[in-house]
């Protein structure tokens, strides 16, 4: 089961992610954050299908992922 | 006599443009006046401000160190200038994006919801007119009047923004003049 | 367990950078911080920061750097590696600094066949001064010192790097990548990934060209911004390997003998 | 032509538009980018030619070309960039082109900041490039009189067959300010035809030739001779300078250029409200330099005070000038910090108080 | 009657140069003026020296000149160009005043197009300073600064100039030549006249590279340097056209795509 | 070792390999070409590298990159060299790198000659570059003097942490003279170890960073302070000089550097014989610049002489240090052509006879 | 008839003429110029043809050349 | 004491080299010394020279105005330098390439063939060291032998022209002591 764990803080709220998300489950929030900005969140982790695409896409490393068990490396990049 | 107002806010904000207004409602008033902006690299998101001195000798320094006021558009221009302003000078603060008060008690402070007194008049990017309107009712640095001429001409080639910018303006003038009720600015 | 699959590499510090939202300079560092740990040289690593908005990629990258003159980062390059021929020396240079005050220091480097890596980040634009026009700039694109767009008439054609750097006879591997979504991301990283490999192989000079987002100066959001560069950009500036060690000289013959 | 508010750096552009300037060529850098921005504008609608060079070395090299071909052309930058400069600038003083140079300062050394900083006055004074010349350096201290003395530099340039440079610093880029200019302004000096320029050698005279190179020593030296001499005309002939409260009696003079110059006006005002009596004195053309006037100045006063945005330049030219007659005080900020008018009150009260120490240098 | 068919061109002036004996610099000089002559435009010409042997030019030339900086003949040229469109303006420059200090001057104004003429006479070696590498010296050549020859490992290929230009986007016409002997010197006047014609109607920037001997600095008598250009620089420096305005892009494309 | 005849350039070469110098960076312009040129024979010999780089730009930024990597290194050039490296050398003294840089000076302005200047003083002492830095600077007068002050330099600048100049002119860089190497040379300074170099930051350090860039105008003005206190130090440390007849009694004192000075020991004895007593003094290090020396030595005479080929760049220095508290009289050469002793003589003899002017600068 | 004119005071010794002569009719001759060169001379006027090579070829233009009647033009250069 | 010496000719005469060789020698005597060429952008062609100075005191001034001694191979060399030599002092002729006198009654002056007398000696390349003989022979400026002990080392590695070159040199020393008789030379 992939994890994506978005940094609020980190967030430039710049919406790459969101576009890049294959699944579409990422969405902007409708918080601040610390640097003024409002940032990305998850909307149906359960639909992820970790193609970590959102990860390479964030130009500020606000996305981490992990995962729980086996899963498919589809690309070792 | 010297005006002096430090005018703070997000980079999108506006900031900039309402303090060049004011000092040419200033040097149309005759008056003697500067502007200057913050420069360089910023950190694009961070703040931008503007200081306008208008007076009535040559400007000394165009850099003050201790405003004789300040309007605050955010919460980091509230943080980096409220320490800065001369005592008993005017803090003003847009209570729409900044939801706390002033730390000082030395100082007047005029509290405006400006962004959305803006939206009200449905000009919800008028907020900075807003904020000009307020900082004139507060101190009549220098004639309303003579900000509305220099609206007009900013404006000549948008004819349809003038209107519902005298109108922020107005209306915030109208705020700002009546937060100093009783007793008025010594700035 | 969960196992972490993605995160900071080593060699990229953790903090936040200036960058504007959306700005890929912070993709490219990371994609070269992720090589770096890969290939296990972080601790033997010195990079050399342009003048330019990554002019504070000293504080981005968890490795040793320098700050360089505007445009001379391949000469500071090439003094850091001529004195200690054992690190791993990679000159980060945006597109004003490279193409246009730094352009003999780039072609000298590589003709030279310094055996250092330069990532060249090409965005049409200078960032950090506030958008003024690049050597790289578009045929009509809007910047603030061609207000009415670049007149190829007047400031020529945009210079493309990779194609003038392969022409030179010193062996090099010389590439063009870019980064405006994910899987060209993968390409642009496997670019990376060689051009440091034949560094540490001691083998030749490597460039990697990267095209890259300005939305800040380019005026448009950064998801716009993507479209922009894949629109306009890419067409001009393709992408792919223009010269290897291997692949001789890539000089065009005469037209008429 | 009415007031108008405008930018340093636009009323820089403008002003030197009306006084003729036809080309400019300059590379972008932080804090005098709406130059170059503003020139690449309006350039064209006058007929004239903006470039982007693709260095300051390049566009140092280029003004040269048209300053050659006889045309009246500007570049500017800001202190990394001039020093990149200095080569060209010693071959246009060698060659003896007429150009304007704008150096809006920043504070170093090396890439350093990009606030306001007078760090750059031994090199626009003394030392603007190799070899033994010297720049006429005007120094402004507000946009109007940036502006007034960007067209004069144009015809001290032209008259005096030399380099000019215009001495700012980030306020006087960015700042606005209300500016005239005045119509049919003439020239102040009585300027010649540029006999001298390579425009084709139209049959009617022989080549002309522009070049700094004398292989013969003697030939060198008499070069030499005669760039002195012109040299010491500008020393009698230039120098500016404006005085403030030096009429009345007063017991510290200070001494500084710029806007640092502004700072201490608004310090010399407060001062005298508190009824202490200080003087003020600005250089306006930093080469030539006031000496003089400073010592004429300062022999009325008690001690001295010298204000600058660097670890001690124009202090040397004071010393200079006083030749330890008066004691000289010395007050500064760095980095870009800027001098408030409290320190300067502050240091003069201080100075008045015994509790300021003398400097020397030298 | 006598008819002279052969003189002094009027372009150039009826003095002696302080070139060594066997220098071709003098004769690529002649072809010039020759071609001023031919074309009419000695009196509205106006040269630029460079740094280097040629240093003295504007004593040779019968027309306007100016001296100009180390590397800067094309931003000095540029600066004349954009001032006075109505003039002919040609550089005059050495292989070490063009392709060492002046790569980046060089290869923005022709990036640019200016609309002038440059004549690079490329004799692979720093003649004037007394025998240095220039780039352009060949491989295993000695010099003052590589006394057991040019090591390519650590100095580099020699560049070559006319294929470098070539590959720039912006429409020029690029031709390299020799004077080592009559018959190809005839074709280097063509050359030149097709360079300075381009400028005459507004078309384009031109640059001739043009081959030439220093015997001084090769160590070599006259005769022999001519052989020794034709033996070893000639291989690698082939004569020819580059590129014309129309030819269209020259540069190499990727790879891999 | 024993004395060998050698010729300025190669001894210079020598002398910093021999303390330690392991990379030399650098373009050919004469009259200093003999120094890349050996260095170009000789590094490679001791595993060190000679790069020729393709201008002065990039050459004093490559001394740059090998500095900052812990490695002693050199370069050298000639006036219009030099001066397309003041960006670099301010980048030098921001970053505080220790570099040696050889100036050996011809006349100016522009391409100017080949032949010997001292044209070069101001921009040498005062303005290497933009921004409010200094370099050390040292004048030898001999070839044997040259070799031991550049690896004093060395030394120096490693103990500075900044860049130090030599400035010589086209005799120190053509002319040969016995030169004696002293093995076992221990470093005139104690040296720490370069903990601050970029080498790898090998997991047992946080990362290192070279670097001139403060955004911050706070922590600029702070390394601006931290500069200048180096800077005084060197001030109250490093002044040299040498005094020749200072010891016995003097009327006339005479104040000159490098291979002018010899010129001038040459005229002193020459006035001695016949029975006019001079005595000469001759700054060897010129930033910083023996102020009180000069001042010391000239209470002793009646008036003082300045000899410099230039058109009056010490003197000014020089009437810092006196302060008008002696009559200054000043001989010069330009364009390459040199003092003769003859011409020295006749100028004492004119001062002391009064047929010659006093002069001020300022 | 063609006729080569050297000037010894414009020649600088260099040889490169005798050896671009196809007709093999010029030499150097054994007396000194002003400037200290030996220089060169013309041998056999008579077998001239008037290709100009040697003028083309002398880097000084020490060597002019005129023409007694018609004559071919070799080439335009 | 001092002594000093212009050497003046040609480029490829060889000047330079016996320059170094009498500095050298005086070196080795225990003398101070300094050489120094002419040097820049020469007019290839045109004259090469260099100036010797040998002293008992640290050497001031490298560059002699005015020369106790000039050697002058080739006649710009000559008709340069003549008129600079000190009165009273040595003016040493090649007379093989210079057809022509002093124009000075008031120096010594010493003609010497060295071309043909090198040539005589089988050895054309060495009228260089014929004339530093001379030179010598006319002044004891080193002892001969000092000098010879240079020329060993200097063609250390070519000994085949060890012998020629002393030969030459002992030639023109003969030649250049005879010439100063009968009143020895003052320089
Ligand atoms: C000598 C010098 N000239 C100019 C500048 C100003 N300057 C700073 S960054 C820059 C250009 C930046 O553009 P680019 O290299 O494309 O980098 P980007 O910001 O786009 O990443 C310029 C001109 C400088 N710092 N130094
Ligand atoms: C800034 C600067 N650097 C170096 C020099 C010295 N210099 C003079 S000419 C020259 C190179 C000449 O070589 P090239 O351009 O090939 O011309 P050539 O003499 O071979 O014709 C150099 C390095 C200089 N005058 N100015
Ligand atoms: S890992 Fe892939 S699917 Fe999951 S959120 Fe990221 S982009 Fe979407
Ligand atoms: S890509 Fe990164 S910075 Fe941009 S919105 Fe997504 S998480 Fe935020
Ligand atoms: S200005 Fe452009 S290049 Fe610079 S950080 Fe912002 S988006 Fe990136
Ligand atoms: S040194 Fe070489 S290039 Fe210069 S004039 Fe002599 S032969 Fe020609
Ligand atoms: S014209 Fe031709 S044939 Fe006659 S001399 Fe010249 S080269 Fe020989
Ligand atoms: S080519 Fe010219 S210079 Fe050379 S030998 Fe012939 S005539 Fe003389
Ligand atoms: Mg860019
Ligand atoms: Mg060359």
């Amino acid at each position: 089961m992939p994890q994506i764990i978005i940094s609020p803080d980190s967030c430039k709220g710049c919406e790459l992610c969101v576009h890049a998300c294959p699944q579409q489950i990422l969405g902007m929030g409708k918080k601040i954050n610390s640097k003024g900005y409002f940032y990305a969140e998850m909307v149906e982790q359960m639909r992820c299908i970790g193609c970590r695409l959102c990860c390479i896409t964030c130009p500020d490393m606000a996305i981490e992922m992990k995962v729980n068990g086996a899963m498919y490396h589809y690309f070792s990049y | 006599m010297q005006r002096d107002v430090i005018m703070a806010g997000f980079g999108g904000q506006g900031i900039l443009l309402i303090g060049k207004m004011l000092a040419y409602a200033g040097m149309h008033e005759g008056m003697e006046v500067s502007w200057l902006p913050s420069y360089g690299p910023e950190m694009r998101g961070g703040t931008a401000n503007c200081t306008v001195v208008i007076s009535d000798k040559p400007v000394g320094s165009p850099v003050i160190r201790s405003p004789r006021a300040v309007v605050a558009m955010n919460l980091p221009s509230l943080e980096k200038f409220e320490p800065d302003i001369r005592e008993g000078g005017l803090l003003l603060i847009n209570s729409s994006l900044i939801n706390r008060g002033a730390e000082r008690d030395d100082l007047t402070v005029v509290e405006i919801p400006a962004n959305e007194v803006a939206s009200e008049l449905g000009n919800p990017r008028g907020a900075n007119m807003v904020a000009l309107g307020a900082y004139l009712g507060a101190t009549d640095a220098v004639p309303i009047d003579s900000v509305i001429e220099v609206i007009r001409e900013t404006f000549a080639a948008k004819p349809a923004v003038i209107d519902v910018n005298i109108e922020a303006l107005r209306k915030g003038y109208e705020l700002g003049a009546a937060a100093r009720q009783p007793e008025p600015v010594s700035a | 367990m969960a196992e972490t699959v993605f995160a900071r590499p080593e060699s990229l510090a953790d903090v936040s950078t200036h960058y504007c939202p959306g700005c890929t300079h912070g993709s490219i560092h990371r994609l070269v911080a992720e090589v770096l740990d890969e290939l296990g040289v972080r601790e033997r690593t010195v990079g050399i920061a342009p003048v330019g908005c990554s002019v504070l990629a000293y504080n981005y990258f968890n490795v040793d750097f320098q700050q360089a003159a505007h445009g001379r980062a391949p000469a500071v390059a090439t003094g850091v590696k001529r004195a200690r021929p054992d690190l791993i020396v990679f000159a980060y240079q945006g597109d004003g600094d490279l193409a246009s005050i730094g352009m003999a220091e780039i072609v000298h480097c590589a003709n030279r066949g310094e055996k250092i890596t330069v990532v060249f980040v090409n965005n049409a634009i200078y960032g950090m001064t506030g958008g003024q026009m690049a050597p790289t700039t578009m045929p009509g694109q809007v910047a603030t010192t061609c207000q009415l767009g670049r007149d190829v008439d007047s400031a020529g054609h945009p210079i493309r790097v990779a194609e003038l750097m392969a022409t030179l006879r010193t062996p090099a591997f010389v590439a063009r990548a870019t980064v405006h979504n994910p899987l060209v991301s993968i390409h642009a990283k496997e670019m990376l990934r060689r051009a440091f490999t034949y560094q540490v192989e001691g083998t030749c000079f490597s460039l990697v060209e990267v095209l890259s987002t300005c939305p800040t100066n380019w005026g448009i959001p950064p998801v716009e911004a993507t479209g922009w560069l894949e629109k306009n950009m890419l067409p001009y500036y393709p992408v792919g390997i223009f010269k290897t060690p291997e692949s001789g000289s890539r000089e065009p013959k005469p037209l008429v003998d | 032509m009415a007031k108008k508010l405008m930018k340093g750096s636009e009323a820089i552009g403008e002003a030197a538009v009306q006084a003729g300037c036809k080309l400019f060529f300059g590379y972008p850098i932080t804090p005098q980018n709406e130059i170059p921005e503003y020139m690449s504008m309006r350039l064209p609608q006058i007929g004239g030619a903006f470039v982007q060079a693709e260095s300051e070395v390049a566009a140092s090299n280029m003004i040269y070309g048209a300053a050659g071909a006889g045309e009246r052309v500007m570049t500017s930058s800001s202190s990394p960039g001039v020093s990149l400069m200095s080569e060209a600038i010693s071959y246009l003083a060698g060659s003896e082109l007429p150009v304007v140079i704008v150096n809006i300062v920043r504070a170093g050394p090396g890439l350093g900041g990009i606030l306001p900083s007078q760090g750059d006055y031994f090199q626009a004074t003394k030392a603007s490039g190799h070899g033994d010349f010297r720049v006429l350096v005007l120094a402004p201290w507000s946009i109007q009189e940036a502006a007034d003395l960007v067209q004069d530099a144009f015809d001290l340039a032209d008259y005096y067959r030399n380099p000019v440079m215009i001495l700012g610093d980030g306020l006087i880029g960015q700042m606005m300010e209300p500016v005239e200019f005045f119509e049919g302004r003439v020239p102040t000096k009585e300027l010649e035809p540029k006999t001298w320029a390579t425009t084709g050698c139209d049959g009617s005279r022989p080549t002309n030739v522009v070049n700094s190179l004398f292989l013969d020593p003697e030939e060198l030296e008499q070069h030499n001779i005669h760039l002195k001499a012109k040299y010491d005309r500008m020393v009698a002939d230039e120098v500016r300078f404006a005085g403030y409260g030096t009429d009345e009696d007063y017991d510290v003079l200070i001494v500084a250029y710029g806007t640092v110059a502004r700072v201490c006006s608004t310090a010399m005002e407060e001062l005298r409200e508190e009824g202490i009596k200080v003087a003020l004195i600005r250089p306006v053309s930093l080469y030539p330099f006031p000496y003089r006037a400073i010592r004429e100045a300062a022999m009325k006063a008690g001690s001295v005070l010298v204000v600058e945005l660097s670890t001690g330049q124009m202090i040397e030219d004071v010393q200079l000038a006083l030749a330890r007659s008066r004691p000289v005080h010395f007050h500064n900020r760095l980095g870009g910090m800027l001098v408030s008018p409290d320190e300067v009150v502050a240091k003069v009260k201080a100075m008045l108080g015994g509790q300021s120490e003398e400097v020397h240098h030298g």
